[in-house]
Order: C-alpha cells, then structure tokens, then sequence
C-alpha cells in the first residue's frame, strides 16, 4: 500500500516529525511503499543542515536524511511555506539573491502542487502536526 | 468503509479529542498518540465520556507514547488497545481513510 | 488511478490570524483547484471564524485574507460545509459570515451560495465520504 | 500588588482563558488578546462565566485583535474595555506583574 | 537593583514530549538557579504531567528528561508546587509522581520533599506573590 | 519603566512575535525603556536573513532589525534553543563546522543567562508565545 505523509510542525518543538519518522520506518519496514513525505507550515524547518542538537538528543534532520538515502525516499519542503520561515536551497538562494542556503541533503523543493499529487497518487494520506 | 481519526492532542489542553468523539461514526476507529495518549486513561474528568464511544468505535493507543508519559497499561481505560508503530501502520491501512484531529 | 477523481476535504479548524494554519490552508486550497478533484471544506470548532465578515488587519500590521474566500468560486471550488454547532457554541449565525457564492455552470450561471450550514451530524456523513483527508 | 493576565488563546480551543479566571485574584486585571478576543464575546458558551468574573477583575481586550477577526463593539460582554498597544502598555506598567497564560 | 534578590515563578502547564516546552523550561530553570534568586516552580493543568514518573521514552526515540527534576535540590531549586485539582481532573494522586527531595541544609541537611501539593486558590496565592513570572 | 520581554514562537506561524513588536514599538513609542528582547524555544527562527516573505505581508525579521537599529535594542537568540533549531551566527558556524549561517542583522546569540538577567534587571517582564 501506498503512503502519503505530511509533516506540519519544525523539529524538537512538536512530536509530529518524530512520530512521522517512527511511521515511515515501520511502514517501509512492513513492505508498504511511501512515495513521498511533503513537509508544510513549520514542518520546513526539518529541512535545515544547520540544526546543532545536544549530543544526547537525537538528531532529527539526520534521521530523515539517512532514511531517504537508504530508501530512495522523497522529501519536498515546500517552496511558499520555506520562503516564509527562511529555509532555501542553493538555487533559491541564488534567484532570490540571498547570501546562504541552508537546506540538507536528501530534501527538495517543490510547490504545493506536490501536496496535491501525493494525495491524489497514494492510497492513504497521513498528517503529523500540531 | 471506515476512517482511522488520529488524536495527538492532550484532551485536557484542547477541544480536539471531543471534536473527534463527537465526529466519529460506528465501526471507525480513534488512535491516541503523542500527548493524546493522556486521553486514554481512566479516572479523569473526560474517561466516561472516552469509554461509552468505545461502545461503537475501536480505541487504540500508541504504547510507545504511553511509556514515555508513564502511563501503566493499568490506567488505561477498559477496552483501549496499545499499538506500535507497525500496528499504527497496520490501523491506517485497514481503514479507508485517515482522519489527522490536529 | 491516475484518471481517477479523488474526493479531497479540506479539514479548518483553527480561527484565523493567531496561527497561520487558516492562509496556508487556504493557499493548499487554491493550488490543489488546478487538478480538477472533487473538492470540499469543512468549517468547524474553531475554525468557523474564518469566515466571519468585517474582518479588518490593519491594527496588527497581518494581511487579512479573507476576502480570498470570495474568490474561490472563481476556482471552481463551490462546497463550504460550516457546522452548526459550532457556530452556536461560539455566539454566531450564519448572517456573521462572509456572503460566498458561485455560478452554477449547470444552472444557466446562476448565483448560489457555497456556504452549506449542516449539523454535526450531516459533517460527521461529510466527512466520512472522502478520498483524502487534509487537516489543517 | 496586583497582576495582569494576558490571554492570547480562544477559549474554545484550548483551558487557558478558564485557568487564568480560575487563578485571577480580585483587583487584578486580564487582557484578551490574538485569538483570546474570542473569550471576550457574547452569546458563547463560556461567555456567562466571563462576565461573572468582571465583577471582581476588571476585563480587557486588545482592539486591533478584535477587529482583526471581525469581532464589533456591539459582540463585547458588558464591561470589557478595548484597548490598543499604548493601553497594553500601560496595564503592564500599571500593574506589579504579568502572567502570560498561553 | 542589582542587589535585590528578586521572587522568579516558572509557570509549567504543558505536557512533557508532545511539546518541547517542559524541557526547555526545565533548562532555564537550571541557567536560572546560578543567579541565586528566590526560585519557585508551579504545576499546573498539563504541566503536572512532567512530574509523572516511570516515563520511559525508547519507544519514541525522544530523551527522559524527567530524571532532571530529582537534581533540582542540587541547584537549590527546592519548591515544586503542584496543583492538586489539576491532578484530580487528571485521574492522578500525588503518588503517581517522582519522589524529588532536597537536604535542607537550615535543618542539618535533612532530606524534606520538594513537591508541595496546593489546591488551587493556594496556587493562585503563590502566582500573586511573585516579581517575575515565566510561562512555558 | 524598563520592560523585558520573551518571544517564544516563530514567524509567521504564531502571531507571538507580531504581537511582541507591536507591544515593544508602543512601550519605546511612550517614553518606556526595552532593554532586551529575548527569543527562545522556536522564537529563535525570528532572526533569520534568509526569509522572503510574499511581497503582500509583512517582513516581520525585517521589521525587527529596523527596530532594533532605531532604538539600539538588543535583541537576543538563546544558543541553546538556536542550536537545535539550526539558526547560527558567523562565529557559531565556524565553531560547529557549518558551512553556512544565517542570523539577520540586529540579532545575536547568547545563553539563557542573559533571560535570567532581563528578569532580574526589568521592572516586568512580558512573554509573547504560544
């Protein structure tokens, strides 16, 4: 079966992308297939390299990180709720003429379209927010 | 065809778990998780309430978010089942649809 | 699948402005009328507010999105169930909400509202007849 | 020695308008404000509760919150004073503390 | 101003790991016990969820941080007021929670409980006796 | 009369730091002084430069480095909540061997002390969160 994940809330502040992490795991695990994980609203600031958690805390960005790469998993921040709070990759940056980017390996960006499409293309929708 | 309403939300701190008790129909199922588990316990103001719509639903709670908040499965409301994160998968996919009471 | 038209339900229940959940939803909302699904939204517990009229920003420096709803005609998006409930919960009738209407392309265009008031009952059969589910 | 209580959540999502009422002492005073506006309107479930409260603490609410949500003068309980950022200021310097109750 | 010792109240209402709040409060409490000012904890609504114990967290992946309260004596952190009708609404006892101790060193250093069980206008007594309070 | 005052959620997600810049502009505006601003928890994410907010809305970084330079505000990103959340200044960035920063002008980063300290030194203190 097929699943899609939206994760609606930043890191460390809400559970919602841990308890996203945790499902995705067992789905993958289980035999099932996601597709995509599409994070909105604070959800984008999972996305960032720069985060520094203490050493005795997970660290959730990496989390993603090495599942999408052991998967093949689809990670999209999206574009309009990034530019909000600030998270942007290498060729935002430059278009936009900022001076940084700040986005990890193993995330893109992409229109809420990708929304859309994920829920039209899986079975199930799932939603970790706040 | 039948939904999987999901309650991540303390039902003492917001309105989330009564808006999703009182949307729930016959033969679907409610999942607590994340702080929403504390909806799941007995001898609170709202266990009644939680327990008679177990009459028609199926209630679940996540066993991971149970432990971390030092719930016994002892003070869990009578008729509530702990799932793991491979039963929450298993929950969603044997439900039509999903429901997130955020 | 992929011709397939899938039934979305827009899930609003947070008031405007204190969170930014009601214009990114509604931001969801507008880009996902581009794929043609049979799109509904659902206003309830709070989220009722969203709609309520005279809404003025300019005393808190936000942009007030409101009168984005009125538009949503334009994108063929025309079932705006409200829950009755919650409107008497909170001090409200349907004449505090925005007027909201579309033209009926079956109907020699004529103007209908798109705000369906129902009870919690009628939401609760709404919201069971969906595809997807997107909880804002 | 007296406080100010702000309130910034509707009182329909979340406690903290009705634990701030339940810890008020008389001679303090609570401003509404974000979406804690909403706690100041009429003809809603809690709005009897709030006003009962007005007689021993006197009630605020911030104006540009207010019109924000579309929220006339005429919606107020009898008895809550709108104020703007100036009158914020001035409550919290008025008073010998604030207590945020988000 | 710089000599006065001022009253400081952590205002903890929120569950712990759902949120982060409880934990970075816990933090300023920690940073904050250098400062040698007159400390005081409440607990309240949600927040006396922090105090529960047996939390046990490998089956989220997040970090127990509720050990942390046992070693506030250390920080001279030593009040804890918790709310008893906020327990009650919760279904919980006092003995649902940690035991969190401190040596009271004006007393030869005999071990006293932290954790002050108040009833509500008691805590509403505590909250209008402070100079700062801190909300989490 | 001095005011000291908390901001505890990010842009654009929570109305906490608005309401706080409206607050602070209103006290400076009437004769009050702010000697600090503090950001914690995810307050932190107000000072990132790399926002591009719609051109329709507000710039509420923006609005806050012009504050801050107008009345010479110290305006104060706890490390601790900063380094979880990935907002890093030049000299964090090389500490912690990151390739990139991304704190905003009129914004810096120091220890929760330095709230323990607003506390003590203010005459009240305001918290704007969620």
């Amino acid at each position: 079966m097929k699943f899609g994940v939206v994760v609606s809330e930043g890191p460390y502040t809400h559970q919602a992308s841990d308890s996203a992490y945790n499902f995705v795991k067992a789905a993958l695990e289980n035999g099932h297939e996601v597709p995509r994980v599409f994070f909105y609203h604070d959800g984008v600031n999972v996305g960032t390299r720069l985060s520094i958690p203490p050493q005795d805390e997970r660290n959730i960005q990496k989390n993603w990180t090495a599942l999408a790469a052991e998967h093949d998993l689809d990670l999209v921040i999206c574009i309009a709720a990034a530019q909000r709070r600030g998270l942007l990759d290498e060729n935002e940056a430059s278009r936009q003429g900022k001076d940084a980017n700040n986005i990890s390996e193993g995330f893109r960006i992409s229109g809420l379209g990708q929304l859309i499409e994920m829920g039209i293309q899986t079975d199930r929708l799932m939603t970790f927010g706040d | 065809m039948s939904t999987l309403h999901t309650v991540n939300k303390s039902p003492f701190a917001t309105g989330s778990l009564q808006s999703c008790l009182s949307h729930a129909k016959d033969g679907d199922a409610i999942l607590m998780f994340e702080d929403g588990v504390y909806g799941a316990t007995k001898g609170t103001t709202l266990a009644d309430a939680v327990a008679a719509k177990g009459g028609s639903v199926t209630l679940y709670v996540l066993q991971g978010d149970a432990d971390a908040r030092g719930i016994a499965a002892a003070r869990l409301i009578e008729g509530v089942t702990p799932v793991d994160y491979v039963g929450f998968v298993r929950l969603a996919a044997d439900h039509d649809r999903t429901h997130a009471w955020l | 699948m992929d011709e397939k038209i899938k039934k979305f339900l827009y899930v609003n229940r947070k008031a405007p402005y204190g969170t930014i959940y009601a214009l990114e939803a509604l931001e969801v909302v507008l880009i996902g009328a581009a794929f043609d699904q049979d799109v509904s939204l659902a206003f309830l517990d709070d989220g009722v507010f969203q709609l309520v009229k005279n809404q003025k920003t300019d005393g808190i420096g936000v942009k007030n999105f409101s009168p984005t709803f009125r538009a949503l005609g334009d994108y063929d998006v025309t079932k705006l169930f409200v829950e009755q409930e919650s409107l008497d919960e909170r001090g409200l009738t349907a004449d505090d909400l925005q007027d909201i209407i579309y033209e009926d392309e079956d109907d020699d265009w004529a103007e209908k509202p798109s705000i369906r008031i129902v009870s919690r009952a009628e939401m609760a059969d709404v919201m069971a007849d969906q595809d997807v589910v997107l909880s804002f």
